[in-house]
């Protein structure tokens, strides 16, 4: 049974369609890339799964229950964890803080001390113990990207989305984060693991499948090596191949 | 030694931006830790370093956004450390930010516009235009259509273009390439290098992506923990290789 | 033992309103209270108590027309200044929250500055009344309309929407059915209305040859004001408050001319030891002139209306009610009170025995002429005549006035 | 003759409500630009009111001289407060601009109160009367009229044409973006505060030519509420829809008066209050940033 | 082993009652305030009114503190609570309960809030910002222009009931519920509201507020239900101000009049003092509500007519140098010091 299955989801702004006719099947376990231009409707696909945005048409299946309907917090609470492009942490709260409401909201929806542990063992995993009790609004955009990822693991979740996590980290930074997001994933049976990145190091580390979006379509769906030779990709996205990029 | 020879005795009329010992933050906590740069006329710098390091915060006092706490900033010889962000901006002093800060609800036309707000950019507005629609071709055809519905990559031109509006004589980008589809990082690198070649314009640049970096910088500051652990050309760096990996992890 | 419970000094005291809404009438309450101590000391040489004469010294707070400093003052004044009586607030409600913490303490409440019946029908024993109810403030017009054109039929009332100017309506109205007016319309306006068109056009089309109304200061300036601006030609009007007191004429200029309104009191009023002399009643207090100028001392220029002179008026109660008891003891004053019927710069003074409600005193109207305030009812207090009917606003434009 | 009132009160409704408008637009600058829901606004209404009257009455001049010189009171007093207090709050938490406008309001009032006294104060200026079939309106309101629409039209070309009015467009829409393009964003901040107060202030004297008497330290308070309510039903931040706000406001309040004064039994101009602000809610409920906010 | 598990288990408990230390100065003010009323009869009349501002603060920061939320129309819950002991009054005055009335004012004046927040809340509290704020301001003054204009519960002239109460209790007892005991009810007030605060703070719903004050879209994709959290907030909020309004004003003035209890003057007070003592700290509402009603008192006694001139600077003076209130910054400085532990 697939983990996660979209069927024909569009979701428009005024005129503009930002994903269309999207269907889409994640299975469990998988690793996965999504790329595309900028404005191909990545993030906003990430919206809609998460319950931010309602999509106009189309369905969203999770488990083999219908969430299209469903609100925000209740996906969360079925499993679907997610990072913000631009991060927001709540910012006059610590870091501490920030994370520990992953875990007491999210999925296993635990209590204030627990959530305080969890949230401690999650920070030192991203590597921020030094900022733990820092107001999280004083961090570089960087390290809020951490605070997200921290929150969305402690979340426990069984999907986990990944916005543009990697983008303005260092390389190296960029490496463990990969090493790390797999091992969590296998040790907390984290499902599966979508990343929407620009990096393409990242995302060739990173996913065993790559899609890849073009104006709010499915452009190609492929093993990630396949993908992003496709002539196609090339042409709207890379620009060059791969290697150059 | 021939090179800093050189420095010393051109230094006085090549140099554009000179940073001396600058220490600033954000009370109380001090990020920079006297650093030292300089940018020469006509050249492309950049700064490199793991995330943190204060890159951005370099930026952000040279522009005046964060007030330095101390030390010194030159630019073309003149003492410009207190300015206010609008006097340098009159000055030809230029940032664009990380995270772009558009305007969302002008036109691309009227953010544009705004760039050339001073007095000075605004005689020279029609000139401008042609300029940055010459650089940026796809924003001529993007005029009318609102900043927020444009994909990263326009924006970021847009944020360029802007900036360039301002007639700068030194140009500092933050992070210009975060975001972008491939496509368009490389879109952005040529950019950086036509207003170099073209206008002769100055850039200092922070940036990850650290390869790209090198290929078009013509010297290269490598920082650390609020201050400048190595520097010298891109061939230099390249060569270093011990530093490169402790503080670029490639 | 009277002489051994006798004071050095009889201390009264308590909150009004220096600064918000009520500042205005409060700071008339103020000075009205101050002028009438100093004339008690050193005109009247003190209260007589125990036989000897004590000065009476006054205590007061701003309670910028709040409610929870209203309480806290009254408190205040009662515990740590240790007052033999309590000087109320202006405002039926300020009044209102005022009377409990009075009652606790067993103080006698000199109540004058709210005219709402129903405060005297709580049963405070403590409380006393100054001014005339409300219910009674537009009797006085009815009755002097009737004289002067018996014919008329047609009234209007446009009322504030408050307690008091409700009880001011309701006691208009059950008078004026008693004398056989036909009630063409009846409206009130919220309190704090800026704008009054909508409800003088639906007036004026109902053509009334009166209007009676009214509430507080602002609004009958917007109502005279705003009458004019709609061309709203009647033969007259009669408000509340507003018209009595001496800004009106100066803000409204020549607008204000032909319109009447009731008064507790007003500057030259025939109320004078002779006039008390030949009622047989007591008299206490300065002449009418002394007061204005002691007034005007302690304000320091400001004219006197009639928010000071009750004030005063309740200051003399109090000392002629000590004195007849030879006691500053609560029950006792308050007893002599209630028994109390004297004549001051304010006209009569007396309180129903048990309620407090004051029923005594009567109001006057008064009318702007050429400028100025004159009494013209009732007809043996009068200092003019009335200028009825009041001429066409057209005219009072053009400079026409009453004379 | 129904219709006739109608037509009166909407007529008068239409101008006092341009004139709320006129009154509001200050109050939605400083908040567009700044964030700041300035509590005192009433306040300086009431200082607008008062100059017009010691222009009237203690130098004997038209009040049409009192709208420029008003506008320089409240520009200098907005360019005072905004130097010492405002200006330091722009990076404390929001609030504290409430909490600090409030105080100044208070402020205002108090020191009104102390040169003037707490008398109500007003004058009377007339200087004649238009009747028309169904109402009559002195010419001082058709002044009111005009020159509120006049001020109207001014700040939005100011807005729209001006380099200063683009300046703190574009300081609205991102702060940051406006100090890289050469703005200097705190002179926008004093720019607007200060002219928010001056159009704030002149409103007041705009005021007097409608209504001209009522006049105290603590009128304020009630042009405040209502000035709240106009600029959220035209959209916060935008001053042409303060305008547009205040017109429906004055609409609605006289105009719902003629209709509810035929239900029996209620007292219609007290609903009238109730019906402008329940208009206002269903507005949010179905607009929730108001007719022209955005966003 | 089992000896480390039983000091795992105390210790557990332990940390469970210091979590309620921040109470002790909270608490310490109340008390004080109260025991310095009973002893120096001369200072309840201070008393009552500290007791008043505090219980605003306190009430009012439940909501507005915690969720960032600024309700202008929160006097109206205060305004119905003060109409619910008017009214419970009116109708039970008769039959014989005695002082059981007071109770069903109280109670009345509660549910009647409550039941306004409800309502209210389900519409508002979908608009943000400073929408919410003014589309409040609507909810308030459309409820006093309704009972006016409706004529209402007496319309404008209100109710009047301290007839009904000496009927009903008698002239003493009358005398000491209405001027002391309806002041010790608003302490008890502004104590359960802190109760309530601090265990909101220190529970899960104190983060799910911090979390929607900070960012309502991310605070509902990591799970929290915000409108369910809003609401809780609002409700206890706005329950809290309607037993306030029975008491402090419903049952200590004895008269309800529309104009009055719907002064929207009160909410902005309540909002200066949170903001004075610091908003969504335990301990703000109760500096600022004493630094209030300490300032308007003293300086009414003795400046009288010149206090607010003298008042205003002084509340400019405390937000620039205090930005975030005076608990608020007093909570930096005391970082990792003892006193931590008992400020919150
Ligand atoms: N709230 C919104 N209102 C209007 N348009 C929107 C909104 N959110 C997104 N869009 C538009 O939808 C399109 C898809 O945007 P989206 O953010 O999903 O792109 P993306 O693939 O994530 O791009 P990037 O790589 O730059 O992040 C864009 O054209 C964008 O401008
Ligand atoms: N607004 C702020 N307030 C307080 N501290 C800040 C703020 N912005 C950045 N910092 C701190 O300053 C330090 C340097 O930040 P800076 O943004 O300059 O680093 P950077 O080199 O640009 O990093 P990155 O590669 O992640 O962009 C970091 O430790 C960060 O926590
Ligand atoms: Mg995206
Ligand atoms: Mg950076």
């Amino acid at each position: 049974m697939a983990l996660l299955k979209l069927e024909n989801v569009t979701k428009r702004f005024g005129g503009l369609v930002a994903v269309d006719k999207m269907s889409l099947e994640i299975k469990e376990g998988e690793f996965i890339g999504i790329v595309g231009p900028n404005g191909s409707g990545k993030t906003t696909l990430y919206n809609v799964i998460s319950g931010v945005y309602f999509p106009e048409n189309g369905s969203i299946i999770f488990e083999g229950s219908d969430i299209t309907k469903l609100p925000p917090y209740r996906r969360a609470h079925l499993g679907i964890g997610r990072t913000f492009q631009i991060p927001r942490p709540f910012s006059s709260a610590t870091v501490r803080e920030n994370v520990a409401v992953g875990a007491m909201f999210g999925r296993l929806s635990v209590n204030v001390e627990e959530s305080l542990e969890t949230a401690d063992y999650y920070i030192g995993l991203v590597g921020l113990k030094a900022h733990r009790d820092k107001i999280s609004g004083a961090l570089t955009p960087t390290e809020k990207k951490l605070i997200e990822i921290a929150r969305a693991l402690a979340m426990k979740p069984k999907l986990l989305l990944l916005d543009e996590v990697m983008a303005g980290m260092h390389p190296e930074s960029i490496e463990k984060m990969i090493r790390l997001l797999k091992e969590v994933s296998e040790e907390e049976k984290i499902a599966i693991v979508s990343m929407v990145e620009h990096i393409m190091r990242a995302v060739i580390g990173f996913a065993k499948r790559v899609i890849v979006m073009y104006r709010g379509a499915k452009l190609v769906d492929a093993p990630a090596q396949e993908a992003l030779n496709d002539p196609r990709v090339i042409e709207v996205y890379l620009g060059k191949g791969i290697r150059d990029a | 030694m021939i090179r800093g020879l050189l420095r010393f005795t051109l230094g006085r009329e090549s140099e554009m931006l000179k940073v001396d010992n600058l220490e600033s933050g954000y009370r109380p906590m001090q990020v920079l830790w006297g650093l030292n740069l300089e940018v020469k006329k006509g050249s492309i710098t950049s700064l490199l370093g793991p995330n943190g390091a204060g890159k951005s915060t370099t930026l952000k006092t040279v522009f005046g956004s964060v007030l330095p706490w101390n030390g010194k900033i030159l630019y073309e010889g003149m003492d410009i450390t207190e300015l206010p962000t609008h006097s340098k901006v009159e000055k030809g002093i230029v940032l664009v930010p990380e995270g772009r800060h558009l305007f969302p609800n002008m036109t691309v036309k009227e953010n544009l516009i705004m760039g050339a707000y001073s007095e000075e950019a605004a005689k020279r507005q029609v000139e401008s235009f042609e300029l940055v629609y010459s650089l940026f071709p796809v924003l001529k055809e993007r005029t009318k259509q609102r900043a927020s519905s444009l994909s990263g990559g326009e924006q970021q031109m847009v944020a360029i273009g802007r900036a360039l509006m301002v007639r700068p004589k030194i140009m500092m980008l933050d992070e210009p390439s975060q975001g972008l589809a491939p496509r368009l990082v490389i879109q952005v690198f040529e950019a950086i290098e036509r207003m170099r070649g073209e206008i002769g314009l100055s850039v200092l640049f922070v940036e990850q992506n650290v390869e790209t970096s090198l290929d078009i910088s013509d010297y290269v500051y490598i920082m650390h923990e609020g201050s400048i652990k190595a520097e010298g050309t891109p061939k230099e760096i390249r060569a270093l290789t011990d530093i490169r990996e402790a503080y670029l992890g490639v | 033992d009277a002489l051994a419970q006798a004071p050095d000094k009889i201390i009264i005291g308590g909150p009004i309103s220096f600064s918000g809404k009520l500042a205005k009438e409060g700071e008339q309450g103020l000075r009205g209270t101050q002028a009438a101590v100093k004339w008690i000391n050193e005109v009247y040489g003190g209260v007589k108590i125990g036989g000897k004469k004590v000065p009476i010294e006054y205590k007061y707070y701003d309670d910028e027309s709040k409610r929870e400093l209203t309480t806290s003052y009254i408190e205040r004044a009662i515990t740590v200044d240790k007052v033999h009586a309590v000087m109320s607030p202006y405002s039926s409600p300020l009044v209102l929250a005022g009377a409990p913490v009075a009652e606790k303490y067993g103080v006698v409440y000199i109540n004058h500055g709210g005219a709402s019946d129903r405060i005297h029908e709580q049963g405070f024993k403590y409380a006393v009344q100054c001014y005339v109810p409300g219910s009674r403030y537009h009797v006085g017009a009815l009755d002097m309309f009737k004289k002067l054109d018996p014919k008329l039929k047609r009234l209007a009332f446009v009322y504030e929407d408050d307690e008091f100017a409700r009880s001011v309506a309701r006691g208009a109205k059950a008078h004026a059915e008693k004398l056989g007016y036909t009630i063409v319309f009846d409206r009130f306006y919220p309190k704090g209305a800026t704008d009054l068109t909508p409800i003088l056009s639906d007036l004026s089309a109902t053509k009334p040859d009166i209007i009676l109304g009214g509430g507080h200061f602002s609004d009958t300036q917007l109502l005279g004001k705003q009458i004019a601006d709609l061309g709203i030609d009647v033969k007259a009007i009669n408000l509340v408050v507003g018209p009595a007191l001496p800004a009106y004429g100066e803000t409204l200029g020549k607008l204000a001319e032909g319109i009447m309104g009731p008064a507790h009191w007003e500057r030259g009023a025939k109320f004078s030891p002779d006039v008390a002399k030949k009622t047989g009643m007591k008299w206490i207090g300065p002449t009418q002139e002394e007061y204005r100028k002691l007034f005007k001392d302690v304000s320091k220029g400001v004219e006197p209306d009639y928010h000071g002179a009750s004030a005063a008026s309740g200051v003399f109660a109090l000392v002629l009610s000590i004195e007849d008891a030879n006691s500053i003891q609560s029950d006792k004053v308050r007893y002599a009170l209630g028994k109390l019927k004297f004549m001051s710069v304010y006209g009569i003074w007396d309180v129903d025995d048990d309620t407090g409600l004051q029923i005594g005193h009567s109001s006057i109207d008064l009318q702007w002429q050429g400028g100025k305030k004159v009494i013209v009812w009732p007809e043996e207090a009068a200092t003019a005549k009335p200028c009825y009917p009041r001429p066409t606003i057209k005219d009072i434009i053009a400079g026409k006035t009453c004379k | 003759m129904l219709l006739q009132q109608l037509s009166g009160n909407l007529t008068q409704g239409l101008i006092l409500g341009a004139i709320y408008g006129m009154a509001t637009m200050g109050l939605n600058l400083i908040f567009g630009v700044m964030k700041i829901v300035n509590v005192g606004h009433g306040a300086f209404i009431m200082l607008g009111t008062f100059v017009s009257f010691a222009i009237f009455t203690y130098l004997g001049l038209t009040p049409i001289v009192a709208i420029p010189l008003a506008f320089i009171v409240g520009f200098a007093l907005g360019s005072l407060f905004f130097y010492f207090i405002i200006g330091k709050l722009t990076n404390a938490p929001e609030l504290n601009s409430l909490l600090a406008t409030f105080a100044i309001g208070m402020l205002i009032e108090e020191v009104t109160k102390f040169i003037f006294g707490s008398e109500w104060r007003g004058f009377t200026w007339d200087v004649g009367r238009v009747t028309l079939p169904f109402t009559v309106l002195p010419i001082t309101k058709i002044y009111a009229f005009i020159i509120s629409i006049l001020v109207v039209i001014a700040l939005y070309l100011w807005l729209r044409m001006t380099r200063s009015g683009t300046a703190l467009r574009a300081v609205v829409e991102d702060k940051e973006g406006a100090r890289v393009c050469g703005i200097n964003v705190d002179r926008m901040y004093a720019l607007s505060f200060s002219i928010g107060i001056g159009l704030t202030v002149m409103s007041g004297v705009i005021l007097t030519f409608f209504i001209s008497v009522g006049l105290n330290p603590y009128m304020g308070g009630a042009y405040t509420l209502r000035a709240f309510v106009i600029a959220v039903l035209g959209g916060l931040g935008s001053p042409l829809g303060a305008f547009f706000g205040g017109v429906i406001f004055g609409l609605v309040e006289n105009g719902s008066y003629t209709l509810l004064s035929l239900i029996p039994g209620i007292e219609p101009f007290s609903l009238t209050r109730f019906v402008t602000f329940f208009i206002l809610l269903i507005i949010l409920l179905v607009r929730p940033t108001g007719l022209l906010g955005v966003k | 082993m089992i000896s480390v598990g039983k000091s795992v288990n105390s210790q557990q408990s332990i940390v469970n009652i210091k979590k309620y230390f921040p109470l002790l100065p909270v608490y310490g003010i109340y008390l004080l305030l109260f025991l310095i009323g009973i002893i120096y009869p001369e200072m309840w009349s201070v008393v009552t009114l500290l007791a008043f501002y505090c219980a605003l603060g306190q009430a009012f920061n439940i909501f507005l503190g915690m969720t960032g939320y600024v309700d202008f129309g929160y006097v109206a819950f205060l305004g119905l609570g003060a109409y619910g002991m008017a009214l419970g009054i009116d109708v039970s005055h008769q039959t014989g309960l005695n002082i059981g009335i007071i109770f069903i004012g109280i109670i009345l004046g509660l549910l009647m809030a409550t039941l306004l927040s409800l309502v209210v809340g389900a519409v508002a509290l979908r608009l943000r910002g400073a929408y919410f704020a003014i589309a409040t301001i609507g909810v308030n003054e459309g409820f006093r222009y309704l009972i006016e204009g409706a004529k209402l519960w007496g319309g404008s002239e209100g109710l009047i009931y301290f007839r009904q109460l000496n009927e009903a209790m008698g002239r003493e007892k009358t005398n000491v519920i209405v001027t002391f005991w309806a002041d010790v009810f608003v302490l008890v007030i502004a104590a359960i509201s802190a109760f309530i605060t601090l265990y909101y703070m220190r529970s899960k719903i104190g983060y799910a507020l911090t979390a929607l004050r900070e960012d309502e879209d991310a605070a509902k994709v990591m799970g929290i239900n915000v409108t369910k959290y809003k609401i809780l907030a609002f409700i206890t909020s706005a329950s809290m101000a309607g037993m306030l309004g029975a008491t402090s004003w419903g049952l200590k003035y004895t008269h309800v009049f529309p104009a009055d209890v719907f002064e929207i003057h009160y909410t902005v007070e309540g909002i200066v003092i949170i903001l004075l003592g610091g908003a969504g700290t335990l301990l703000g509402p109760a500096a600022g509500g004493l630094l209030y009603g300490l300032s308007k008192y003293w300086l009414g006694a003795m400046f009288p007519g010149i206090q607010l001139l003298i008042f205003a600077p002084i509340i400019l003076i405390i937000i620039v140098a205090f930005p975030e209130g005076i608990v608020g910054t007093m909570k930096k400085k005391i970082k990792g010091t003892v006193l931590e532990r008992y400020i919150a």
